[in-house]
C-alpha cells in the first residue's frame, strides 16, 4: 500500500466550538476505504487541503466508531486557515491513520489522570470516551483542564457530562478570571493539590503546550508517580506521519512513529530542546 | 573648440527613458507652439553605478537597465569592452550570440506587435481583450514571444536578465543535442512569424508619411545585430567607435531623457532604420513575404512599423534555425580575456534600435566612466518632431481623440512597453 | 577485504563487461566528468569514463586534474552518493484533481527502469543499506525508494586512494567493498580483478569466460585498498557515541561553528545517508489541479523545524547541533549504527570547510 | 444566480527595468487564466484601460526614487486591499539602491539638475508603506509568480521557502562553482526560487533573490554573510574592494549584505 496516498472524505457537519474553532466530522467518499479504517484513540490524520496543504490533526472521536472521524481543528496558519473556511458539503483528504495513541490497555486497572491545555483537550477526548464506556475496566478518572481565558474552553458539555461518570472528577482552571467560571484561576498545576491520587497506582495522560507538559511532569513525578507511568502527546513538524521526513525528530525519536504519545521517561532528556 | 554644454553631457549619466512619460502640447490657434514630449522616469544613474565595478560584473549590471530587452545591454557591453580588450571570440561564439540575440528579437517584437500593437488596429484596449474574441490570435502571439523565451532560457538559463553572457564569451555553452531541442518549437514559430506578417500587413493603416533619417548598424555580411558600422540614410557610414562624434546627446529642459541628434538634426533608429539601410541582407523566406504584402524596404509610414517588425520577427526565427542546425560548440566556452586599461566602444542592434556603449577601463579591469546610449532616447527628438507633423491634422478634434492619435503614434516606436505610450498623460493648453 | 572468487580482467575487456551487463538491457551510469567534477552519467561504454583523471579533494575545496592516464577509477567519489538514484531529490507522489463533485488522488506509480551503476564506493554501499533501513525496512515502506532500488545493478569499486577528507576506515564502512554490491572491481596497474556479489553477478563474469586471479593480482589489490586505509588522515572517535554528543549540547563550541557555518545545507545534501524530505504542494493557477511533490530537505532549512508558533531550532547554532547530534548520536538509537558513514562529502562540499571530524573532536573535549 | 465580481487587479511601476511586469505578461498559458479569474483593472503594460480604484490586489514593481513616487505609494496603498511587491528594487531597493552608497551629486551629472527632481537613495516599497506579501527576485520568478498569485486569489497567505540556493542546486545534482572551481558564488547566502541558474551556467550566483532567510516565521534575514566574506577573502584570494563588490550588488542595500560589505569598506 502506498502510504502517501490520499483518500477525500466529505463534510458531513461542521460545530463550531469556539472562535475560531471547529469540529468537523468527515465521512470517507470511498466505501471501501470507509470500511477498512480503523484507529486508536490518540492517533491522528494527516488532512489535506487541496492546492494548500496537508496538517496533523488528532482524531477526537470515538475509536468504537471509525466510521465517522471527528476532527477538532484550530485555525491558526496557512492550512488551518482554509481548512476553517471549508463548510459541509466540502471535500478534503484524509491519510491516515498514524501513530501511537493513549495507553489505554497499561491503563486498564489503574487511576487515570488526565491533564490538558488549551485545545490539547482534543486529541484525549476520543480517549476519555473509550474509557467510560468500560468504566468498570478502569479505577477513578480525573481530568484536569487548564484554559487561558475563560473564552477557551472547549467542550463544555462534554466536559460536564464526564462529571456524572462514577468515581469522576473534572477540576478546570483559567489563567485568569470571568463572569461565568465557577472554577478555579490559575494555573493547572495548581489542580494537582486539589486532587486525591495514589501516584502508585496511577497512569497519566497529558496533552498541551510543552512547558505545561513538562511543569505539569516534574510536578506529578515530585508527588511519586512513575516517569514511565506518565504520557504526553507531542507536537512537531509533520510532513510525511510515517517517520521519514525527518521534521519531527525528538532526540531519537520520530513524535510521528514513535508517538505522538510518548512516555516521558523516554523523551524527558529531550524535552525544551531542539534535538 | 569643446563647448562647455557638450562636455557636461559627458558627465556618466544615463537618463534612463523607458518607463513614465507626458505628453505636453501647446496650441496658438491654428499653430503648434510646444510639443514635449516629458518622460518622467526617475533616472536610475546606471552609468554613475558602473563607475569603480568591475569589467566582468557589467553584463549583470547593465541587463538591470531594461527587462524587456536586457540581452541588448549586454551584448553592446560585452562588444564595447572585448574590442578594448582586443578579444575576438570564435565563428561558435559570435553565432551563439547571435542566436541570444534572435532569442530577444523574437520575445520582445512578439510582445509589442501582439500585445501593445496590434490593439490599436483591433479597436482593444490591450491583447487580453482578445481571449474572448480572437483566442486563437491571443494564443499564437504568446506562444511567439515564448519562442524567444526559450531561446534565451536555453543560452542564458532565464528569459528576464540572462546570466550566462560575459566578456570573452557564454560562462557555459550547450551541447549541440540541447540545442536541437528548441527547433521543433522554432518550426512552429517560423509558420506563425509568417501569419503574423500577413496577418498585420492587412491592418488598416492610417495615412501618415514622414521624412526620416535612419540611422542602423550596417554590415557587409548579414542583416546587423552584433556588428557593423554606423550608417545612415544621409550616407553617413563610419565606425561605431565614431558614434559621438556624430550623433550628440543633449538635455531637455522637460525631460530626464537626453535627446540625440545626428549632425544637429532628429534621427530615427529601429526595425524600419534597419530595414532600409539592410534590406539586401534580409534572408530569401523575409524577402518573399515582405513582396508578398507589398511592403517596400524604405517604410516612411510610422504605423506600418509593425510589419516591418513582424518580418524581422520571420528574420530572426528562420535565422536562429539556421544557426541551431549549423551549430558545433567551440572549444571553449569564452575566450581568456586580458586586462588592460583603455577605452572600449560599441553599438549592437536592440529590437528597438541602436543601443551603444563605452566604457574606459583601468589597469585592473575597473570602470571609471561609462556611457550608455538607448535607443529610445535617440528617437526621442524625432518623435517630437512627428508630434509636430502630426497635429495640425488633428486641430478640428476633440481632445481625448488627439490623445490617442498621439498615444498611437508614440507606440509605433515601441519606445519601451512601460514608456510614454500607455501612461501619457495628454496636456493640451489652447491659447 | 574478504577474499572473494576473483577474476582478472584485462584493461582492453572492460568494455566487455560494461556490454555484457547493457545485453540484460541495463542502462549505464557512471561518473563522468560533469563541470569539473563527476557525475553519474548514463554512458554507453567505457570510453566515457573519467580516463587519466583524479580529483583531490580538501575542506571546502575539489579539483579534477589530470590522474594515471591508463586509469578510470582514480577519481573516488564525487557530490553525488547512490542516494540520488533511489531517493530522488524530487518525487511527485500525488496528483489532485479538483472538480465539482470533489477531490480525486492519483498516486504517482512508482516504477523505475533497469540501471547499472559503475563505480560505486564502499561507503555509498554502507550509506545505502543504512537508507534502505530507513525507507523501506521500517514500519512503512516507501514505494519509491523500493522500486528504484530493486532495478539497480552495483558494480562497486574498491578504493585504493583515500581523500584528504575519507575517514571510512574509522566507521568501519570501507575502502573495501565488502558485500551489497552485483560486482567488485579493484583497478590495478594491469587491467582490474573482479568478483562477484550475487547471483546476477556471477551470471555476468561467467559469461565473460575471464582467468581466475593469481595470488599476485589478489596480493596487489589487498595492499593497495590497506594502503589506501592507512593513509587516511581523518578519523572519528567513535567509543564514546552516542551518549558524548547528548552530553555535548550545551556545549559553548556550538557558538564556535555557528559562527562560520552559513545554514546552507550543502552537507546534508551531499550527505548519502541524511534522508529528510519535504512536501511542496504545486497548485496551477486555476486550482482545478494540484501536485504534491516530495524534495529534498534539510535541518538547515529555516522552516525544517517550525511549527506553529515556535521554530524548534530557530538559528545556526540550533540547526548545526541538529545535523551532527542525530548523524553521530541518535541515529544509532534510531538504526542501530551512525549515520555517518565516513565518506567525507560534507567535508569537501561544504562552501567553507567546516569538518565534521574536527567539530566532533572539538565538542568531545571536556569544555574548555 | 447574480454573478459575483471578480477581485480587481492593478499592476503598478515606480523605479524599474519593467522585467517584473514582464513576467506578468510571460505567464502564457496562466495569462489567459489570471485574465479570466480577475478583473485587471489597470495595468498600463498590458492595456489602455485603466479603471480607478479601489483594487483588491495591487502589484508594486520599483523602487521609491523620486518625492512624487512617496505620495503615489501610499495613495497606491490606500487604494488595494492586498498589495505585493514584485522584484528586487521593490522589496530591497533594486540595483540603483547602489546609490545609497555614494554621494549623488545630480548638479554634477545633469546639465541643468533643476529639472531632474530625484531622491538621494532608491528605498524598497516596505519602508515607505506595509506590503501584504514580498516576492524576491531580479527578476521575480514565474512560477513563484503564478503560486503567490494563485494563493492570494484563492484567500490562502502565500508561502515561500526561505533556505539557501544551495539547496536547489543541489537537488539539481549541479557541481558546486564555489568548491569544485574556487569561484565567488553567493549561493548559500542567497534565497532560493531561481532555480539556481548560475551554478546551472557554469558561475557564481550573485545573489539576485536577496539574503536567504534564515529564520522562520519570515523575518530579518540570519544570512551568515559575514562567514562566506572572509572565505572569500581567505580561501578565494579576494582583496576587501572585491569582497565589498560581491555583497554590495543587486540586494546591497539588504541586511546582513549591507553590514558585510559595510565592515569590509571599513577595513580596506
Ligand atoms: C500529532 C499532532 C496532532 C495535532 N492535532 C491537532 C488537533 O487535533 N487540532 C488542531 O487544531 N491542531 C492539531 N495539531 C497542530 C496542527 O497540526 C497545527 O496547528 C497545524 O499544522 C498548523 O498548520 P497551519 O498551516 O495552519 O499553520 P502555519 O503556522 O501556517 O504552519 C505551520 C506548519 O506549516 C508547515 N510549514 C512551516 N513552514 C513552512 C514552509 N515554509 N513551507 C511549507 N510548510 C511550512 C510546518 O509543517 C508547520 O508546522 C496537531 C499537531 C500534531 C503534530
Ligand atoms: S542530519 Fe538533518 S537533514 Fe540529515 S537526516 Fe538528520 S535531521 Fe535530516
Ligand atoms: S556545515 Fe557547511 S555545508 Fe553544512 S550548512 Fe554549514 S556551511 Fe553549509
Ligand atoms: S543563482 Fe543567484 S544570481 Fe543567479 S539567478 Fe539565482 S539568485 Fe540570481
Amino acid at each position: 500500500m502506498n502510504p502517501y496516498a490520499i483518500h477525500a472524505a466529505r463534510i458531513a457537519e461542521k460545530i463550531q466550538e469556539a472562535p475560531g474553532i471547529y469540529t468537523f466530522r468527515l465521512l470517507f467518499e470511498d466505501e471501501a476505504v470507509a470500511s477498512a479504517f480503523a484507529f486508536a484513540g490518540g492517533q491522528f490524520n494527516m488532512l489535506y487541503v487541496a492546492g494548500v496543504g496537508e496538517i496533523p490533526i488528532s482524531i477526537v472521536s470515538d475509536p468504537d466508531r471509525a466510521r465517522e472521524l471527528d476532527h477538532t481543528i484550530r485555525v491558526v496558519g496557512r492550512v488551518s486557515e482554509v481548512m476553517g473556511n471549508l463548510q459541509e458539503g466540502d471535500t478534503l483528504g484524509i491519510r491516515g491513520p498514524f501513530g501511537h495513541g493513549w495507553p489505554l490497555d497499561e491503563a486498564r486497572g489503574r487511576d487515570v489522570l488526565v491533564v490538558t491545555g488549551g485545545l490539547g483537550c482534543a486529541p484525549v477526548a476520543g480517549a476519555i470516551e473509550y474509557i467510560f464506556r468500560r468504566r468498570e475496566q478502569y479505577g477513578s478518572v480525573k481530568i484536569m483542564h487548564g484554559v487561558k481565558k475563560p473564552r477557551d474552553l472547549l467542550f463544555r458539555e462534554r466536559f460536564d457530562a464526564w462529571r456524572q461518570h462514577p468515581d469522576t472528577e473534572v477540576l478546570l482552571a483559567s489563567d485568569v478570571a470571568g463572569r461565568t467560571w465557577h472554577y478555579h484561576i490559575g494555573v493547572v498545576t495548581e489542580l494537582f493539590d486539589e486532587v486525591e491520587m495514589e501516584p502508585e497506582r496511577s497512569i497519566v495522560m497529558m496533552c498541551g503546550p510543552e512547558v505545561m507538559m513538562r511543569l505539569a511532569a516534574e510536578h506529578m513525578g515530585r508527588r511519586g508517580v512513575p516517569r514511565e507511568r506518565m504520557y504526553l502527546s507531542m507536537e512537531r513538524n509533520m510532513q510525511c506521519g510515517i517517520g521519514l521526513c525527518g521534521h519531527c525528530q525528538i532526540g531519537p525519536y520520530f513524535a510521528c512513529k514513535d508517538g505522538p504519545v510518548m512516555r516521558y521517561d523516554r523523551i524527558a532528556p529531550f524535552l525544551g530542546r531542539d534535538v | 573648440m569643446a563647448e562647455p554644454r557638450t562636455r557636461k553631457i559627458k558627465v556618466d549619466v544615463l537618463a534612463r527613458v523607458e518607463g513614465e512619460g507626458a505628453l505636453d502640447v501647446t496650441l496658438a490657434g491654428d499653430e503648434v507652439r510646444d510639443v514635449h514630449l516629458r518622460i518622467f522616469e526617475p533616472p536610475r544613474f546606471f552609468e554613475t553605478l558602473l563607475k569603480g565595478r568591475h569589467y566582468t560584473e557589467v553584463p549583470d549590471i547593465v541587463a538591470r537597465i531594461c527587462g524587456i530587452c536586457p540581452v541588448a545591454y549586454q551584448m553592446s557591453a560585452v562588444h564595447a569592452l572585448e574590442s578594448l580588450f582586443d578579444v575576438d571570440v570564435g565563428d561558435s561564439i559570435r553565432s551563439l550570440r547571435r542566436l541570444l540575440y534572435c532569442g530577444e528579437w523574437i520575445e520582445s517584437h512578439a510582445l509589442h506587435v501582439y500585445m501593445l500593437h496590434a490593439p490599436d488596429f483591433l479597436g482593444v484596449d490591450g491583447a487580453l481583450d482578445l481571449a474572448a474574441s480572437e483566442p486563437e490570435i491571443l494564443q499564437r502571439g504568446l506562444r511567439l514571444k515564448k519562442a524567444g523565451d526559450i531561446i534565451l532560457t536555453l543560452l542564458g538559463g532565464r528569459a528576464v536578465h540572462p546570466v550566462s553572457v560575459c566578456v570573452g564569451g557564454f560562462s557555459r555553452v550547450p551541447p549541440v543535442s540541447e540545442l536541437r531541442t528548441l527547433l521543433e518549437d522554432l518550426k512552429w514559430a517560423r509558420d506563425a512569424a509568417l501569419d503574423t506578417v500577413r496577418w498585420v500587413g492587412g491592418f488598416d493603416f492610417p495615412n501618415l508619411v514622414q521624412d526620416y533619417t535612419f540611422v542602423a548598424l550596417q554590415s557587409e555580411a548579414e542583416y546587423p545585430m552584433n556588428e557593423g558600422d554606423v550608417a545612415a540614410s544621409n550616407g553617413l557610414k563610419a565606425p561605431a567607435s565614431l558614434f559621438e562624434e556624430h550623433c550628440e546627446e543633449h538635455q531637455e529642459p522637460h525631460s530626464t531623457a537626453l535627446h540625440s541628434h545626428l549632425h544637429g538634426k532628429p534621427y530615427l533608429v529601429g526595425p524600419q532604420a534597419r530595414l532600409c539601410l539592410n534590406h539586401q541582407r534580409l534572408r530569401p523566406i523575409v524577402k518573399q513575404a515582405m513582396a508578398d504584402v507589398g511592403l517596400n524596404s524604405s517604410v516612411t509610414n510610422p504605423h506600418q512599423s509593425i510589419i516591418v517588425r513582424s518580418l524581422e520577427i520571420l528574420q530572426a526565427v528562420d535565422e536562429a534555425i539556421e544557426i541551431i542546425d549549423a551549430y558545433e560548440a567551440p572549444a571553449v566556452p569564452a575566450e581568456h580575456v586580458v586586462v588592460k586599461g583603455g577605452t572600449g566602444m560599441a553599438a549592437t542592434e536592440a529590437p528597438r534600435g541602436l543601443l551603444y556603449h563605452r566604457y574606459r577601463v583601468n589597469a585592473e579591469g575597473l570602470i571609471e566612466e561609462a556611457k550608455i546610449v538607448p535607443p529610445t532616447s535617440q528617437n526621442q527628438a524625432r518623435i517630437e518632431e512627428d508630434m509636430r507633423n502630426l497635429l495640425p491634422t488633428l486641430l478640428d478634434r476633440e481632445d481625448g481623440e488627439i490623445a490617442f492619435e498621439c498615444e498611437r503614434l508614440i507606440r509605433c516606436y515601441d519606445p519601451c512597453i512601460s514608456c510614454a505610450t500607455h501612461f501619457l498623460k495628454l496636456n493640451i493648453k489652447r491659447i | 577485504m574478504t577474499d572473494r572468487c576473483a577474476f582478472k580482467l584485462p584493461r582492453d575487456r572492460f568494455d566487455d563487461l560494461l556490454q555484457a551487463i547493457r545485453q540484460r538491457n541495463y542502462l549505464l551510469l557512471a561518473p563522468v566528468e560533469r563541470d569539473g567534477s563527476v557525475m553519474w552519467g548514463e554512458i554507453e561504454g567505457s570510453r566515457e569514463l573519467a580516463w587519466g583523471k583524479a580529483d583531490s579533494q580538501a575542506p571546502g575545496s575539489y579539483r579534477l586534474e589530470a590522474g594515471h592516464p591508463e586509469r578510470c577509477f582514480e577519481v573516488t567519489h564525487g557530490p553525488q552518493s547512490l542516494k540520488s538514484l533511489t531517493f530522488s531529490p524530487r518525487q511527485k507522489l500525488v496528483h489532485v484533481r479538483c472538480g465539482d463533485d470533489g477531490l480525486t488522488f492519483d498516486s504517482e506509480a512508482a516504477e523505475s527502469k533497469p540501471t547499472a551503476v559503475i563505480g560505486v564506493r564502499a561507503c555509498d554501499l554502507a550509506a545505502l543499506k543504512m537508507q534502505e533501513r530507513i525507507f523501506i525496512e521500517g514500519e512503512y515502506a516507501d514505494p519509491y525508494f523500493k522500486a528504484r532500488r530493486e532495478k539497480l545493478l552495483l558494480v562497486a569499486v574498491n578504493c585504493t586512494r583515500a581523500q584528504p577528507t575519507c575517514f571510512c576506515a574509522s566507521m568501519g564502512t570501507g575502502p573495501a567493498a565488502e558485500s551489497g554490491f552485483d560486482l567488485v572491481l579493484t583497478e590495478l596497474e594491469e587491467g582490474f580483478l573482479v568478483a562477484a556479489g550475487s547471483r546476477t553477478g556471477e551470471e555476468i563474469i561467467a559469461s565473460l569466460n575471464l582467468d581466475a586471479a593469481g595470488e599476485p593480482e589478489q596480493e596487489e589489490a589487498r595492499q593497495a585498498v590497506e594502503a589506501c586505509a592507512a593513509s587516511q588522515t581523518r578519523s572519528i572517535n567513535t567509543e564514546q557515541l552516542p551518549q558524548a554528543m547528548y552530553a555535548a549540547h550545551d556545549h559553548p563550541h556550538w557558538d564556535d561553528i555557528a559562527s562560520r557555518c552559513l545554514s546552507c545545507a550543502n552537507c546534508t545534501m551531499v550527505c548519502p545517508t541524511c534522508f529528510c524530505h519535504a512536501v511542496e504542494e504545486v497548485p496551477t493557477l486555476s486550482r482545478d489541479e494540484s501536485e504534491r511533490i516530495r524534495v529534498w530537505d534539510s535541518c538547515f532549512t529555516p522552516e525544517h523545524g517550525y511549527i506553529h508558533g515556535k521554530n524548534m531550532r530557530p538559528a545556526t547554532r540550533e540547526r548545526y547541533r541538529m545535523w551532527l547530534t542525530h548523524k553521530l548520536a541518535a541515529w544509532i538509537d534510531q538504526f542501530g549504527s551512525s549515520g555517518c558513514v565516513g565518506c567525507g562529502r560534507c567535508i569537501t562540499w561544504c562552501p567553507v570547510g567546516i569538518d565534521l571530524t574536527a567539530e566532533v573532536a572539538a565538542l568531545l573535549e571536556k569544555d574548555a | 444566480m447574480s454573478e459575483v465580481p471578480k477581485p480587481r487587479l492593478a499592476v503598478f511601476k515606480f523605479a524599474s527595468c519593467d522585467g517584473c511586469q514582464l513576467s506578468v505578461l510571460s505567464l502564457e498559458e496562466d495569462l489567459l487564466v489570471l485574465g479570466g479569474k480577475v478583473d485587471i483593472a489597470y495595468f498600463p503594460e498590458a492595456s489602455s484601460r485603466m479603471l480607478d480604484g479601489p483594487y483588491d490586489l495591487g502589484l508594486v514593481e520599483g523602487s521609491v526614487s523620486t518625492p512624487e513616487d512617496v505620495h503615489r505609494l501610499s495613495a497606491v496603498r490606500e487604494q488595494c486591499g492586498k498589495l505585493v511587491s514584485i522584484g528586487a528594487c521593490a522589496t530591497s531597493g533594486g540595483i540603483q539602491a547602489l546609490r545609497n552608497f555614494i554621494d549623488l551629486d545630480v548638479s554634477a551629472v545633469y546639465p541643468s539638475p533643476e529639472y531632474i527632481d530625484t531622491l538621494s537613495t532608491s528605498t524598497p516599497i516596505s519602508e515607505h508603506v506595509d506590503v501584504d506579501f514580498e516576492l524576491w527576485g531580479c527578476p521575480i520568478d514565474k512560477q513563484q509568480l503564478a503560486l503567490v498569485l494563485g494563493d492570494l486569489l484563492a484567500g490562502v497567505k502565500p508561502r515561500l521557502p526561505g533556505s539557501s540556493v544551495c539547496i536547489e542546486c543541489k537537488r539539481r545534482q549541479r557541481t558546486c562553482v564555489l568548491v569544485a572551481r574556487g569561484e565567488a558564488c553567493l549561493g548559500p547566502v542567497t534565497r532560493t526560487g531561481c532555480g539556481a541558474i548560475c551554478p546551472g551556467m557554469s558561475r557564481g550566483c550573485y545573489g539576485c533573490f536577496g539574503p536567504a532567510d534564515a529564520s522562520f516565521p519570515p523575518g530579518r534575514s540570519q544570512a551568515n554573510s559575514d562567514a562566506l566574506a572572509l572565505h572569500f577573502h581567505e580561501a578565494l584570494k579576494m582583496d576587501a574592494a572585491d569582497v565589498v563588490r560581491h555583497f554590495r550588488g543587486i540586494h546591497g542595500y539588504m541586511d546582513p549584505f549591507k553590514q558585510t560589505a559595510a565592515k569590509w569598506e571599513d577595513d580596506g
